[in-house]
């Protein structure tokens, strides 16, 4: 077992290229400096292209076109960037390319700060571009789980030509853990790419790649077609983290670093006689209804915990649709919500007297 | 029985959406006609704006892709560092690539992306409903200057081939015309200049064509070629603004003059 | 076992490398372990500090919020966080920067002259890992010589022929923190 | 001898065709096509010199030439 | 009373004048392409300011900088160049400064077409941009209201402090209706902005314009006190039409253009013995839950109606919280539902059999 | 007691947070003294960018504004339309100014606006951690160009004077360097002309400061004084590339050695 | 009442412009009205069309997608759009370019020679003129006369210049619509 | 007289000004100020010119300069 250590952010570049990727356009902030300067150094020795784009609107239509091109490509980038990208990613869904994207979140709104943060949670999930589309959200937790979410991603992707997003916040991009990268890499064969721009080269047919629809009829007809597509992601591709889960009471729900501290909060909470459990949504979109569900029944409520001023409790709501109480605690501008006060709002909520 | 003149391959056979007389149309002619001689048209990947060109995916027949409004630079960035040996070509209007697009353009000269970008100037947004443009006249009445543009509250026009010659790595810059016979076989021959010099790798070429927008400027087609000869080849000068450096040694490029 | 160190000082001072040394070590000895930098604005200089957990156990938050050790390499960082450090946590102090102003608190604070002993080994650079070498002679949560392992895989190959004067750092240090365990046993 | 061949379907009326040709032999039609324009067309065929300059001004690419090949 | 058959994209521009505003930044895009050309006329007649910025990301930072200065100033775009104003939105909101952003929606994804849509709800209510913000969203359905929602706009906008979309769509921009301009326009005193950057002149402090916080807890201070912020507006600017609502037992949700589709489903409806009512929200943010409380034990349930994939509805769902059915009906990518399609969902969902 | 020299009043109290030897400060001070010495510190407001002095809002002793990263010239222009009697000036680093900010510099510019921009080009980006600027020398080391900065891949530094020298609403265009004392008073006089143009109303008026990011190029600050006099000035000359026009009738201009 | 009138051709027929000002006379007759451009791709030329809706009571839905009248000048407006006609509707076509190719439809359908009458009146732009005259001449949903003064509101100022040939266009129309009126009573 | 006046607690030890004085009479202090920098000092105050070169220099601000003036 060859563990090293490694920072979130270079993970991310690590994972991306054990997933076949080769291609990476970008433009650089903090916090996640470290994955291009990563790429910078070690896409060029395998043969593959850095390159640091005028901007992120350049950057991620640089990523359209790499796209269209057939390749597997990546960009990356920090929530005021990320909004930046916004059209680029309306189109690249309009389009129907498959690419993968990096948010590793700051504090906000407008410059805010390099904290970490989770209030971009709506723009990944909701669509922040114009129009009907969504996006694959995925939410590590770890590094180790950065290296197995780039794969996904980028399978993900081309499984269903969509963009796939993978959110981070600066304490998943900066933290150094230990990695195992055995057995990570290479394990599905990058799907063949007959729509691909790439010459006709004898090809009878040309391709195009475009997302102009101007009859109404037939941009009705791709929408629907994009929508059968989403059913097809919700019905398939819901993944979640169960901790604690088969005999919970209180439910905790936090997704990316927020989980760890859950995590934490769901130990004391056992320890102290509360039967606590958590959600924790590996994929932000599809959101996974299907856990909540599963214990809506057998547990007295939740207890949504975001590093934002409540975006993911939406989701919760609309999956608990009143038939338990929903409660939420949120730190927002890069702060970060302690266990302890995790703790005491779930005594609160579980009707448990704080002693003192 | 010699072909004179016909439809050129690297046209599919559907006929053109613009207006009556628009240039747009003899300047997909000319592309086609370079791609055509150059044997290139299997090589090619085309990237279209947003602008009155945005069906140029329907006319060209080779592949291609639909770009965000100024994007195509970066969009053929992409491509062609995915793919170095084929061929890859921008289309832009002058909303596209002198006023939404500037960065990307001058980034893309800047890298000396190898792309060749073919630079649509009728001094007018003319898909929108004939803003002004970047490049508009002083003096211009658009939707957007109904009194002319003024000077003085909105600037002067803005010249790219100009702006692009300071950079280094846009090895290609020419501007012309297409408002007469001979200039749109010098508009031609710089055209395939532009593309010869993506197949031989020196960098990035931009061809900038003076072109007409009868339908925004409340012209007929005939009085808008008079009217681009008369206004704007004394704006926008008309010549070969940079050529490689590679030419001058091996004589490549064919004379100054176009 | 449950540690979190907190490593902090000036922009320079090695700070960062130092914690990553022990979380190398860390993992090294099959601990769990997790690194953490610390937030400044975007620019460079200013405070850095950097925590480190060490457990027996998966890691929840890698924060350090609540340090068991706390390694201060220069004033403000000891005035900073010193009031932080958990009741049965420990101190290790530069002495050579820091005037502790008589502070009183609940539990072991430990002055070590890190920067002079560095500059007596010829390079002001691994005061730090004296402070680290202090800490684990001290409270032997790995053995230094796990960290004086670690050194070749943190430092980067340009920077091996600094292994000695590194690993003498971390040893002096062990050797005082060792003398400070005896005298406290 | 060289053929001219207007694609009519195609022609806007635009007239630059009319206005560069040096022999002035081309003119709008009376009828109009199914754009609702009046095409361009050659009156005097066999004053055409081949010269093509019609076809390089079309904007819509609805002129074509041929020349008869002498064979032997 | 002098009635003028006017535009609705020339409306927003003759309500803003009338409202005050005199500085207009923004970047051609159809179909609210009339709006520009109008003021471009307009504007410098009255001593305004008409700027074509070069692009969207230039225009929304002009209106930044204007509003900066004091100014009451507005931009419009259409949905692409909206999704390009996403970063410039969440400075204006982090920066709290005031401002009118018009958004004629179209089809989308990506370039989609030019045909009426709402396809960019999310984008509007739930943040589009980075970070923790909202907008106050106001949906006009006839060209009358937009000339009073302008006056709304700005006034809620300095109010707040705070950017204010109005959204509309391609019908709403093109349509002509009747309007009656009497007694519109300047009725709110523009108020005084001692904290606008105009230089100094004497002033003792310096203002300054920012939304920079390096510092995460004081991040978290600015964001708790925009969560204040719009608890308050929340609490007092809901705004929504009841129509044939007092016995309503099947409720129509709908905004702007579908509202007056609706409303002709409800004519329809009760000529054939449904109790049919309709809620139109006129704010999509804050969502009129008032509205949903007032009805939710006399109904028997919700059909949400939209021209997108499904927006709205999970507002709608919030409200609700499974205390009654909701339903969905959408159109997207530029299609409008009709009087005849709605109805017969309607049916269905009273349980009414469809004759024939 | 005479003052020989002291902290402009243009200046808060407030200690600069650059790295030692950045010459980001010098920068600043001068401007201040330029706006002392015009007496127009309240009339003034600056706009800061992102970048090393994105806390320029601290340090500069009047209404400040800090724009998104790269869009000063645009939020500039806001607030100079509202306000046209007031003296508007930005202050970019070299990634946001001619990278992400192009497009607003280059219309900035071409409109003519009567704003003032100081334009810090240090090679580098250096508040994120020293990557790769567009104004990067070829072969310099960078967090993105590990090798150097590579010409065939990443082309060559963008020359922003001479490409704004093109655009005839930019009046005023120079290129100053801070690496001595005798190049510290040349560009404040340009940065004063800069000042003066704005004025008296001629248009946009922009002065690129060669600067160092001694952090960055892992240089001491006196050596980084040195590399950007050997290594920056060649490639990007010093001097005076646009004045106005009106200066040379009635001249204001003190001469072109700057 | 409530009339929902199409108005279709190329561009450049003066399609908006009749649309507007039926909008605007109704208005003047206190009805309710609304005028609604169709959509094509965003540049010029092409097809053109436009729906007026006129009624007693406020209109819900301002699109016409099922026209009680259609005002088709071109032969692919006609044939697009004459099946969208509501039973009970009507249709009047410009026949001189519009062949109805002996189509039976359940309504009444009535060939007006627009452009010839126009060009007799010198002025071919006032065909549409002469179709919307022919509607009001037969269907009376608002005097001819209220058409007739709204030109002076719908024209821009420097084409006042044309009201008497529009003038005249309404008229003719409306005297043949009154024609058919008679004959079909 | 020349006054020249370190604002020590400014001076972030980067030395420019002592690589341009024209009189070479500035040097780094021994010790260390509260950022933990060796400030610039000068040696002898009285063989100060004046010429100021070295707070033109000082990227902090860190050097003010008076003359004593003569009344009279
Ligand atoms: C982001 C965005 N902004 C604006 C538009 C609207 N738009 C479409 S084309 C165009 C300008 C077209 O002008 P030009 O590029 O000069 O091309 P032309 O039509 O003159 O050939 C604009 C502003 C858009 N589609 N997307
Ligand atoms: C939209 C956006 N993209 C990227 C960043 C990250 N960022 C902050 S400063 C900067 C570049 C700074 O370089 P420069 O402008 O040269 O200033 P310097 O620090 O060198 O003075 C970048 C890329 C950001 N804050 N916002
Ligand atoms: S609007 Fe102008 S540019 Fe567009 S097709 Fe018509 S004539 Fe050509
Ligand atoms: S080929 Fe020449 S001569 Fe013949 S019709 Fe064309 S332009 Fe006239
Ligand atoms: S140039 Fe072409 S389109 Fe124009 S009139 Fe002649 S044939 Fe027709
Ligand atoms: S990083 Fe470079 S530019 Fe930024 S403050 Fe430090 S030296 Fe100056
Ligand atoms: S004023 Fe001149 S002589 Fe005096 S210390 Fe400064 S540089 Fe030296
Ligand atoms: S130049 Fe200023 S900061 Fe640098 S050493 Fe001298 S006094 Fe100190
Ligand atoms: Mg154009
Ligand atoms: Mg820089």
């Amino acid at each position: 077992m060859a563990r090293v250590l490694m920072k979130g952010n270079e993970a991310f570049g690590e994972g991306a290229i054990r997933a076949g990727c080769r291609y990476f356009f970008g433009y650089p902030i903090t916090p996640q400096s470290e994955l291009p300067h990563f790429l910078a150094k070690r896409l060029p020795e395998i043969g593959g292209v850095y390159l640091q784009a005028e901007s992120e609107v350049s950057a991620i239509n640089m990523v359209y076109g790499a796209a269209a091109a057939g390749a597997r490509v990546m960009t990356s980038s920090s929530s005021p960037g990320i909004s930046l990208m916004q059209e680029g990613i309306s189109y690249i869904v309009g389009a129907q390319l498959p690419c993968v994207i990096i948010n590793v979140m700051r504090g906000g709104p407008g410059l805010g700060n390099i904290a970490p943060a989770q209030g971009d949670y709506f723009q990944a999930t909701k669509g922040g571009g114009h129009g009907d589309y969504k996006l694959i959200v995925l939410a590590p937790a770890s590094v180790q789980e950065i290296i197995t979410h780039m794969q996904l991603a980028f399978d993900l992707a081309d499984k269903y030509r969509n963009p796939v997003m993978v959110v981070g916040d600066g304490i998943l991009g900066q933290m150094m853990e230990p990695v195992d990268l055995e057995g990570t890499g290479g394990e599905m064969a990058e799907p063949s790419k007959p729509w691909a721009t790439t010459g006709m080269r004898g090809r009878k047919e040309r391709n195009i790649v475009n997302s102009l629809c101007i009859v109404p009829e037939e941009n009705e007809k791709n929408n629907l077609q994009l929508a059968a597509k989403y059913g097809e992601i919700q019905r398939s591709e819901q993944r979640w983290e169960e901790y604690g889960l088969d005999d919970a009471e209180w439910v905790l729900v936090a997704f990316g670093t927020v989980a760890r501290v859950a995590k934490g909060v769901v130990d004391k909470a056992r320890k102290e006689g509360i039967a606590a459990g958590l959600i924790r949504p590996i994929t932000l979109w599809p959101f996974p209804e299907k856990a909540f569900n599963k214990v809506i029944d057998q547990v007295k409520g939740f207890l949504t915990v975001e590093m934002s001023l409540g975006q993911m409790v939406e989701d919760v709501r609309l999956c608990v649709q009143g038939r338990q109480p929903v409660r939420f605690l949120g730190r927002p501008g890069g702060m970060v919500p302690s266990v302890r006060e995790v703790y005491e709002e779930l005594k609160k909520m579980a009707g448990v007297k704080t002693c003192g | 029985m010699a072909k004179i003149f016909q439809r050129p391959a690297a046209l599919t056979g559907k006929a053109f959406h613009y207006c009556p007389g628009c240039t747009h149309g003899i300047v997909h002619r000319i592309i086609a006609q370079c791609i055509d001689e150059l044997g290139i048209r299997e090589d090619t990947i085309g990237v279209c704006p947003v602008g009155c060109s945005v069906f140029a995916y329907e006319y060209f027949n080779c592949d291609m892709i639909e770009a965000a409004h100024g994007r195509a630079p970066a969009v053929a960035t992409g491509v062609k560092r995915v793919l170095p040996d084929r061929v890859v070509f921008t289309y832009q209007g002058d909303g596209d690539l002198a006023a939404i697009g500037t960065a990307e353009v001058v980034h893309a000269a800047a890298r000396g992306e190898k792309i060749t970008t073919i630079f649509i100037n009728n001094a007018v947004f003319g898909m929108t409903g004939g803003q002004m443009a970047p490049t508009t006249l002083v003096g211009q009445k658009t939707t957007t200057t109904p009194k002319g543009r003024d000077r003085e509250t909105t600037g002067s026009p803005l010249r790219v081939a100009e702006l692009l010659s300071t950079v280094e790595g846009a090895v290609y810059v020419a501007r012309v015309s297409v408002h007469n016979p001979a200039s749109v076989i010098r508009a031609k021959k710089a055209i395939k200049k532009a593309f010869e010099v993506q197949l031989q790798g020196l960098g990035f070429a931009i061809v900038e064509v003076l072109s007409t927008c009868p339908t925004n400027w409340g012209l007929s087609p005939v009085e808008a070629l008079e009217w681009l000869e008369k206004n704007m080849v004394p704006i926008f000068p008309l010549g070969e603004f940079r050529k490689p450096a590679e030419w001058d040694k091996n004589g490549t490029g064919e004379g100054a003059s176009c | 076992m449950l540690e979190e160190v907190l490593i902090a000082g000036f922009g320079g001072q090695g700070i960062m490398s130092t914690g990553q040394l022990l979380a190398y070590a860390g993992m090294q000895e099959q601990k769990h372990v997790a690194w953490i930098p610390s937030y400044g604005p975007e620019m460079r200089g200013g405070t850095a500090n950097c925590g480190i957990t060490l457990s027996d156990t998966p890691i929840s938050s890698p924060l350090v919020t609540e340090p068991t050790c706390l390694l201060a390499m220069n004033q403000p960082s000891f005035e900073k966080y010193a009031p932080m450090v958990v009741p049965g946590g420990i101190i290790f102090y530069n002495s050579s920067l820091i005037n502790t102003g008589g502070i009183s608190v609940p539990y072991p604070i430990f002055a070590i002259p890190a920067n002079a002993i560095a500059e007596e080994l010829g390079n002001v650079r691994v005061a730090c890992n004296v402070l680290l070498g202090a800490y684990l002679g001290y409270s032997k949560v790995i053995p230094v010589d796990a960290a004086v392992r670690a050194l070749e895989k943190v430092l980067p190959p340009h920077r091996h022929k600094l292994i000695p004067v590194n690993q003498k750092a971390l040893e002096k240090g062990a050797a005082l923190g060792r003398e400070y365990r005896k005298g406290g046993a | 001898m060289v053929r001219i061949y207007f694609h009519e379907e195609r022609c806007k009326g635009c007239g630059l065709c009319v206005k560069f040709c040096p022999k002035e032999i081309i003119v709008m039609a009376e009828h109009i096509n199914a754009m609702g324009f009046h095409p361009a067309t050659v009156t005097d065929p066999s004053s055409c010199k081949g010269c093509a300059v019609c076809a390089w001004m079309c904007p819509d690419v609805a002129i074509e030439l041929e020349r008869d090949e002498v064979h032997g």
